[in-house]
């Protein structure tokens, strides 16, 4: 199965990534491209302006092939492009492809490329750069391309214009393999032969898109400006975009306020400001756009420490938590509760599951039940938590938990690590409960079983069944329903898996998080697809 | 009394007050006294009599607002220095006054080149360009007698050695050639041979320029050296005041009789020490070198303090080590009581030599060779009660507490303090008990030889006599050898058998005390006993007989 | 000697004044769990309630949680970290300068470049590292601070040791034969301590700040409210909530200046020389 | 001229010994570390793949023993390389250098304006010694002293930006305002108004302390007397005198705080946005950016020891009895 990506943080130091791998998707055939209409509502779009956005941290490098942190992709996505985009169904759109067909054995995949289009060196944009990112480049940089390309048997060019994909196997999910993070073309004419991780070129991206690379003054803005010869008519609207680096959360509040800066995403602004920035009228908040990410939020539990492996005591710590508090006063509304390991805006997701409310009085019960005594200070168990070091949320949230599991009679600690430490507690099963947050790009064959199955059980290393939960019903359910090409049947058996985890609670499900992406009125038609501000911004433009 | 001519300095019921809470009212009461043109005041007192403040009252230099001039006048030439504008005041000093102080490593500014300093005046109160200030400034660092004037002017003070900064700051004070001069015991801090020549220089200058001096001392002897007219001070008030004659030879009141009768001199010797017996302490060629200046990444320079060093102290002997600062003196006495490590020679002790002998090995000898220190402030541990600090030596080698703490108080007796004071903090005690403190801690191990390090300089001088006497008396009673260590050829005249004169590390002269004195073979012995100041005064010898006794006692036999 | 101490000190306005407000902090700290007994990161209320809301006199934290209580409850951890923080430090410096100070020679010579080694490494760089590599508790707290806290300590007991070690007093022992060790210990550390007391007061203040600058950081004790923790979770919210970061650096602020001002006033009344030159003429 | 030349070279060699042992401790501090720093980075990068983790190491030399690592990092500095930071793509020495000039500028102006402000202060305040004047410098230095700065950055933030809307509260210009020439430096000066006042406060209160409490142990001296006595006037004595004298332990003090100065920075930095080395450090601490981080410390300790020198060189150019041999 596939192990993509976990979690990741986009506001803090470490930061986040990737996209995803293909999936299969029974019943999903290709489909011709058809524009979804962009959510601002477009008047005649205005020619000209600077577009400022935040941008937090400072990313490593701009080269997309190379590094696919969010704070990448918010810059390099305007440099380089792919073959798709998503509409915020996840349904594919045109974008260096123009056409694509899915043979009908799910084995080959065809696609036919825009005409005209020049890097913006001058170079033509040709079959070759497709052929050479997919078998070259990619499989030796990208750190997923491996699982990504599994089924990949080899990728031919019939003509400067046509890419064909020959898969050994059929694997539906494939056609969402094609997104910009996961699969950015680059120039063949200058990597080819060299090392990809020292080309003199790194400093200074070349790619297609409507946005040329113009400089990067480090620790203060990365400018990018128009390019005249972009292979879409009339596009790029406005002139140049300055992407500014404001480290400091309170300061890129201010900086929206004060119209300094036009666009936040991600986890840029702090929960808590959000609904004060809503209030204001030249900000409007958006939460579409992260529609592949569909961030789900929980507290991972280690199976192997005493009383946490009795599903009974998972079920009191759930009882004790009031997720509406949680979403209210510390995600500041954004988010929805979640009824189970899928995410509800997630094919497949099912609500026939039991729904954990907020009983201080059952946890207590269930403790007691399962033949545990309170000691001295009235605490039923001692368990010490490492709270994700992601930020000041999941600080906050480790707060909370602490107080809510203390009022039932679980003593918690908390022990602070730095990412690096506690990546390593985690991937090697060195802690108790933590939490964490991991993306399930659009599909549970993708983002979700990966977390429970037994096979994923590996030390040492992060974002795979860390919890050591295994039940081998779940395991047969995952793998059965990933082939399954029956839409019923399917359906059938996630729900029975998404009962049998809801009843067991491996992990204790908190939000399905929304980004807050916040944009200044006079910027239109910023969020087009499911990539959000992780897109090309080639209709963007900005009204007086 | 002074002349009948206009006084160039007349001061009437000068009192200064001091800040309340203190121990008295005022540091200067109701004192009157007159300078007159080319006449030499010298006002004398022991430390805390208030001669200081007069000086600095007429100077203006008080450390105002706490300590201020509460009462009368002073009159130069005629004008009341308390009453005129700060401007005028400014105008005063430097013109009409100067003023040189007691310590001249601290009174020159050492950022300054020592011609800008003396040029400083002169661009103040002279109409002289650049160039005349300049010549100036030559002319004066010659006329105070310093070589190379051309050099020195450029030099920072730090180059210049103690006796050349005095100089420097009796040019300043002269560049203006004021009418009067105040000297505040310009040189205590000075060699007795570098005394000499300033007082020489003092006294020419005051001929040549016809200047009133008040010269401030607490030394009888120079007082007998320079002074027309003393003016004795005791607690703020002046006790006696007349012509220096009279008061040298006819002192009148009874602090001043008590004063002149404690000024150390020469004094026709006791018998001299029969040395019998072998050697208590034997040092032959001792040196001693130290490391100056080094650092990391450095080697420092090397200071030779002693070098070639040899002596011999027989059983109930007393020997004084006189020389200048810097002459190797204190090192050596530090040597033979292992404080520092001789770098080569011997030091045999009762046929044992110390040189070279671990810390451990030396230990037993430790009880043998005790120390009395120069600085009583500094010598005895602030922390501790007086029975505790006496009786360490003991405890240390194995005494019971509560037996070395019976000894101590015994001791305390012995050096002429109340037994009950055993449980008194140091800090309660003026110097000279202090000093008998630190004595009778000396004697708590019952030494045979015993160091004393200058231990008289710090004390006023009729304390100066007391532990003198004291020391010469426990040494009789206790058959104790002694090396008495000093800078001053009076005091080691009183109470030593045999001299040796040290000069930059090595024995210039060594002879009994009569021949050192009477038959100095050694130019620069000669020049030391040249260099003492009032000579030709002999003290009144009605006072004398109060200390020739005890100094022509017979000599006990020793134990 | 104790009345002179006490009176050379409360001639010292300033001291008496930082004396009573350090009072009324340690007193706060001694009775944290009477005045709020409810732990200080208990959510007792609405988010975001202004100071002089119903039950929370200084306003109430984005979970709801009182922070008078987590003022109250900080002063603990900043007092504790202060000083026991100070007093590692002061054992480190005064072992270090000690021997440095006695032995002089090359064991000086390797102390004092060891010393300066520490010096040249920006200090708050260093303690930020430490922390961060030895996970924020409260021991890697105390233990970072004490570590970038012993220089000075040990500049200035080197410094006392080589003047009081040529002392008459101690030279005095030596004579008397006393012990190394008796010397170091009896002789010299009960005179060289004055200054050193005064300089351990002020690094306890300076260890107060750095800790509050760890925390503020987001490298406290996630354990133990602090006020540089509640500060740090204050900032992105400067705009709503002035209050949630006003008052617990209104706390740190008149805390370090009352160790100070009482700094100055054991100045006064442990170095009368001293003194002086600090005030009027 | 040749013993300025002896002495420089006998501190850049004491410098570099110091550096030396800078570099190792710095060195095993890291190492202490927990996290194996491969392992992080892939995961951070999203793969798991052991094989990657592996690449990871070798290509970074994770894989050489300690001390062979330790020994190239060593002599590398050395040669003026800082290494590679794998996690940035870029080498450390351009990533600092880029950093440097900004946090050159915040610490050097901070630095000024402490010392500038201080010594005024302290000297008004002596004096005035005792009225009401000195009363409220030394009140205001105690204030500042006791001050915790990043507090003090956030309350100008919130008075200055929020409320008076006067100054920029964050960054280092106004990016994109296209100014040039004059109106720059007008702009990057108002940007840096509050971060210098937050560093340099606590700084001008050492200072002020410092020079008031050395002025009038100067004061004190004889010297001054002499000039008194020469009856210079109480402004020349002040001026030529007292305040030279003073000003020595001001500056022997000045230099061994530079490095307090450049730490204080990372907090500035931070609340400000200040794009400088201090922020380049803690976010390369976060990362667990090895490289960048050992880079960040040992330019900061360079930084000190030519400090240190620069103020030792300062010094025998005022103190005449300072020998430079």
């Amino acid at each position: 199965m596939m192990k993509s990506v976990g979690a990741q943080s986009h506001g803090n130091p470490a930061s986040g990534r990737s996209w995803w791998a293909g999936a299969t998707c029974a019943g999903l055939l290709a489909v011709g491209g058809v524009l979804v209409p962009a959510l601002a509502a477009a008047d005649e779009p205005r020619q000209g302006g600077t577009l400022n956005v935040i941008l937090d941290p400072e990313p490593p490098m701009l080269i997309l092939g190379l590094n696919q942190q969010s704070p990448t992709q918010v810059v390099a996505t305007k440099i380089y492009e792919s073959l798709l985009r998503y509409d915020f169904d996840l349904e594919p759109m045109p974008s260096l492809a123009r056409e694509w067909e899915i043979s009908d054995d799910g084995l080959t995949y065809t696609f036919h490329l825009q005409e005209g289009v020049t890097w913006h060196d001058g170079e033509p944009f040709t079959s070759h750069d497709v052929v050479f990112t997919a078998t070259e480049f990619l499989p030796e940089t990208h750190p997923r391309a491996s699982s990504n390309f599994r089924q990949l048997e080899d990728v031919t060019a019939p003509d400067d214009h046509t890419v064909e994909f020959h898969l050994d196997e059929a694997y539906p999910a494939f056609i969402l393999a094609f997104e910009v993070a996961s699969f950015p073309i680059m120039p063949a004419h200058i990597y080819e032969g060299t090392d990809y991780n020292d080309n003199e070129m790194n400093d200074h991206p070349i790619g297609t898109g409507p946005f040329k690379y113009e400089r990067w003054s480090r620790g203060d803005y990365v400018h990018l400006v128009a390019n005249e010869d972009y292979w879409q008519e009339g596009k790029p609207h406005v002139d140049e975009i300055y992407f500014r680096l404001i480290p400091d959360a309170a300061s890129r509040a201010l900086a929206l306020e004060t119209e300094q800066v036009d666009i936040s995403s991600y986890n840029n602004i702090e929960p808590f400001d959000v609904p004060r920035l809503e209030q204001l009228p030249h900000l409007e908040v958006v939460t579409e756009g992260y529609e592949i990410a569909a961030p789900l939020t929980w507290i991972e539990i280690n199976h192997r420490v005493e009383p946490m492996d009795d599903p009974r005591f998972r079920q009191a710590m759930m009882y004790a938590l009031d997720r509406e508090f949680i979403r209210d006063n510390i995600f500041m509304g954004l988010g929805r509760i979640p009824t189970g390991p899928i995410n509800s805006v997630t094919i497949e997701y099912s609500d026939d599951v039991h729904i954990y409310e907020h009983d201080p009085d059952r946890a207590v019960e269930l403790m007691e039940e399962m033949g545990l005594e309170r000691d001295g200070n009235g605490n039923f168990a001692q368990i010490e938590m490492l709270p994700l070091p992601y930020g000041e949320t999941f600080i906050r949230l480790s707060e909370y938990i602490r107080e809510s599991l203390g009022q039932v009679g679980i003593d918690v600690r908390l022990r602070s690590t730095d990412s690096a430490g506690w990546a390593q507690r985690v991937a090697d099963w060195e802690y108790e409960i933590t939490n964490n947050f991991v993306y399930q790009y659009g599909h549970p064959a993708l983002g979700v079983s990966r977390t429970y199955i037994c096979d994923n059980i590996r030390q040492g290393v992060l974002f795979t069944n860390t919890m050591g939960y295994c039940n081998e019903r779940v395991d047969e359910l995952f793998a059965e329903a990933a082939v399954e090409n029956d839409e019923e049947r399917r359906a059938a058996m996630y729900e029975e898996v998404q009962q049998i985890l809801v009843d067991e609670l491996p992990v204790l499900w908190l939000l399905e998080m929304e980004f807050p992406t916040i944009v200044n009125t006079r910027v239109r038609n910023h969020t087009t697809s499911a990539g959000g501000v992780a897109d090309t911004f080639a209709d963007l433009w900005i009204d007086e | 009394m002074s002349t009948a001519k206009q006084p160039v300095l007349e001061l009437r019921n000068l009192s200064v007050s001091l800040p309340p809470g203190g121990d008295r009212p005022f540091a200067v009461e109701q004192v009157n006294l007159r300078v007159a043109a080319k006449e030499i005041l010298c006002i004398v007192g022991e430390s805390g009599s208030g001669k200081s403040m007069v000086a600095h009252a007429i100077m203006g230099l008080l450390p105002e607002p706490h300590v201020k001039v509460a009462a009368g006048e002073a009159l130069l030439n005629g004008e009341n220095l308390f009453t005129m504008s700060r401007t005028r005041q400014r105008q005063v000093r430097g013109v009409g006054m100067g003023m040189i102080f007691q310590e001249p490593m601290t009174a020159l500014n050492p950022l300054m080149r020592v011609g800008e300093q003396i040029e400083e005046a002169l661009r103040l109160h002279s109409d002289l360009d650049g160039r005349g200030r300049r010549a100036r400034v030559l002319e004066l660092l010659a006329d105070v007698g310093l070589p190379n004037p051309e050099d020195l002017r450029r030099s920072y003070p730090f180059r210049l050695s103690g006796g050349q900064r005095q100089r420097v700051m009796i040019a300043i004070a002269l560049a203006l050639e004021p009418d009067l001069l105040i000297a505040d015991e310009p040189t205590t801090a000075l060699d007795v041979t570098t005394q000499k020549q300033i007082l020489d220089l003092i006294r020419k200058v005051q001929a040549e320029k016809g200047m009133g001096v008040i010269f401030i001392t607490h030394d009888f002897g120079v007082v007998a050296e320079i002074a027309d007219s003393v003016a004795v001070m005791q607690h703020g008030r002046c006790v006696e005041y007349a012509r220096a004659e009279q008061v040298l030879n006819r002192p009148e009141h009874t602090y001043t009789r008590e004063l002149i009768a404690a000024v150390p001199h020469y004094i026709e010797h006791r018998e001299d020490f029969v040395r019998e017996g072998t050697a208590l302490l034997k040092a032959d060629s001792v040196r001693k070198v130290f490391q100056v200046g080094g650092g990391f990444l450095r080697r420092g320079r090397e200071l030779i303090a002693a070098d070639n060093v040899s002596l011999t102290i027989h059983p109930g002997e007393t020997v004084g080590v006189v020389g200048e600062s810097g002459s190797g003196k204190s090192t050596l006495g530090r040597c033979i009581v292992g404080l520092h490590k001789a770098d080569g020679g011997r030091i045999v002790f009762q046929g044992t030599d110390l040189v070279g002998l671990s810390r451990k090995a030396f230990r037993p000898f430790r009880k043998d060779v005790q120390m009395v220190f120069q600085d009583p402030y500094a010598s005895l541990n602030p922390r501790y009660r007086v029975a505790d600090i006496i009786s360490q030596g003991p405890i240390a080698f194995g005494t019971p507490r509560k037996k070395a703490h019976e000894r101590a108080r015994e001791l305390l007796e012995l050096v002429g303090l109340d037994a009950s004071v055993a449980r008194r903090f140091p800090h309660e005690f003026s110097g000279g008990q202090r000093q008998r403190i630190s004595i009778a801690r000396a004697l708590a191990l019952d030494p045979k030889l015993l160091i004393a390090d200058e231990p008289v300089s710090a004390l006023d001088v009729s304390v100066q006599t007391q532990v003198l006497d004291l020391l010469d008396d426990i040494r009789y009673q206790l058959g104790l050898a002694m090396l008495f260590i000093t800078h001053d050829l009076r005091v080691a005249a009183q109470v030593c058998d045999t001299i040796a004169v040290m000069q930059t590390g090595r024995i210039v002269e060594l002879g009994t005390c009569r021949d050192v004195f009477s038959n100095p073979t050694h130019s620069y012995t000669r020049t030391l006993l040249d260099a003492i100041p009032g000579q030709q005064w002999e003290i009144p010898a009605d006072l004398r007989h109060l200390r020739g006794e005890r100094a022509r006692r017979p000599r006990e036999v020793s134990r | 000697m104790n009345r002179d101490f006490w009176n050379a000190f409360a001639s010292n306005r300033g001291a008496l004044v930082g004396l009573a407000i350090l009072v009324v902090v340690v007193l706060m700290a001694i009775f944290a769990d009477v005045l709020y007994p409810r732990s200080p990161w208990s959510m007792v209320t609405a988010p975001f309630q202004p100071p002089l809301s119903d039950d929370v006199l200084l306003g109430s934290d984005t979970l709801g949680r009182d922070i008078a209580a987590g003022v109250v409850h900080g002063s603990r951890v900043s007092l504790l970290i202060g000083l026991i923080s100070s007093l590692v430090a002061l054992f480190i410096g005064v072992t270090l300068g000690a021997l440095a100070g006695y032995f002089g020679g090359w064991v000086d010579d390797a102390i004092m470049r060891f010393t300066e080694l520490f010096q040249t490494i920006p200090n708050f760089v260093l303690a930020v590292v430490l922390v961060a590599i030895f996970t924020p508790s409260i021991y890697s707290l105390v233990a970072a601070i004490a570590i970038v806290s012993w220089p000075p300590l040990a500049r200035l007991a080197r410094g006392e040791f080589l003047s009081l070690r040529s002392r008459e007093f101690v030279l005095a022992a030596v004579t008397t034969g006393q012990s190394t060790p008796r010397i170091i210990l009896r002789e010299i550390l009960p005179n060289s301590l004055s200054p050193i007391i005064v300089a351990a007061s002020l690094t306890v203040a300076t260890a107060i700040l750095l800790e509050s600058a760890l925390s503020f950081l987001g490298l406290g004790d996630p354990n133990m409210m602090s006020w540089g923790y509640q500060i740090g979770a204050a900032r992105t919210v400067l705009r709503q909530a002035w209050w949630m970061s006003f008052f617990p650096g209104i706390a740190i602020l008149i805390t370090v200046l009352a160790i100070n001002l009482v700094g100055e006033g054991l100045n006064d009344a442990l170095n009368p020389k001293l003194a002086r030159k600090g005030r009027g003429r | 001229m040749a013993k300025i030349g002896l002495f420089l070279a006998r501190r850049l060699v004491k410098a570099a010994i110091i550096l030396f042992f800078i570099v190792l401790i710095n060195f095993a501090l890291i190492r202490a570390a927990p996290g194996d720093p491969a392992a992080v980075m892939a995961g951070e990068a999203g793969a798991s793949d052991p094989q990657y983790v592996e690449l990871l190491r070798q290509r970074f030399g994770l894989d050489e023993p300690l001390h062979t690592q330790m020994w190239i990092y060593v002599s590398s500095v050395f040669q003026g390389d800082l290494g590679f930071s794998y996690r940035q793509g870029r080498f450390v020495s351009d990533l600092i250098l880029e950093r440097l000039p900004a946090t050159l500028l915040l610490t050097v102006t901070a630095f000024i304006f402490a010392l500038a402000m201080g010594v005024l202060l302290g000297t008004l305040a002596a004096m005035k010694v005792g009225r009401w004047a000195d009363t409220a410098i030394t009140t205001l230095a105690l204030v500042s002293y006791a001050t915790p700065l990043f507090w003090l950055g956030l309350m100008l933030i919130l008075l200055f930006s929020v409320h008076l809307g006067w100054l920029p509260s964050f960054g280092f210009e106004s990016v994109g305002a296209g100014h040039t020439g004059l109106a720059r430096v007008a702009d990057v000066a108002a940007h840096m108004v509050l971060p210098v006042l937050t560093l340099g406060l606590f700084y001008m209160a050492v200072y002020t302390r410092l020079t008031r409490s050395s002025i009038l142990e100067v004061h004190e001296m004889d010297f001054v007397k002499t000039a008194r006595a020469k009856g210079v006037t109480e402004g020349n004595v002040m001026m030529f005198h007292v305040l030279r004298n003073a000003i020595l332990p001001v500056i022997t003090f000045a230099g061994f705080q530079a490095g307090h100065l450049i730490g204080g920075s990372i907090l500035v930095e931070t609340v400000f946005a200040w794009p400088g080395i201090g922020r380049l450090a803690f976010n390369a601490l976060l990362q667990r950016d090895y490289q960048v981080l050992l880079g960040v410390f040992v330019v900061t300790s360079i930084l000190v020891l030519l400090f240190n020198i620069i103020t030792d060189l300062l010094y025998t150019v005022i103190d005449p009895r300072i020998e430079v041999e």
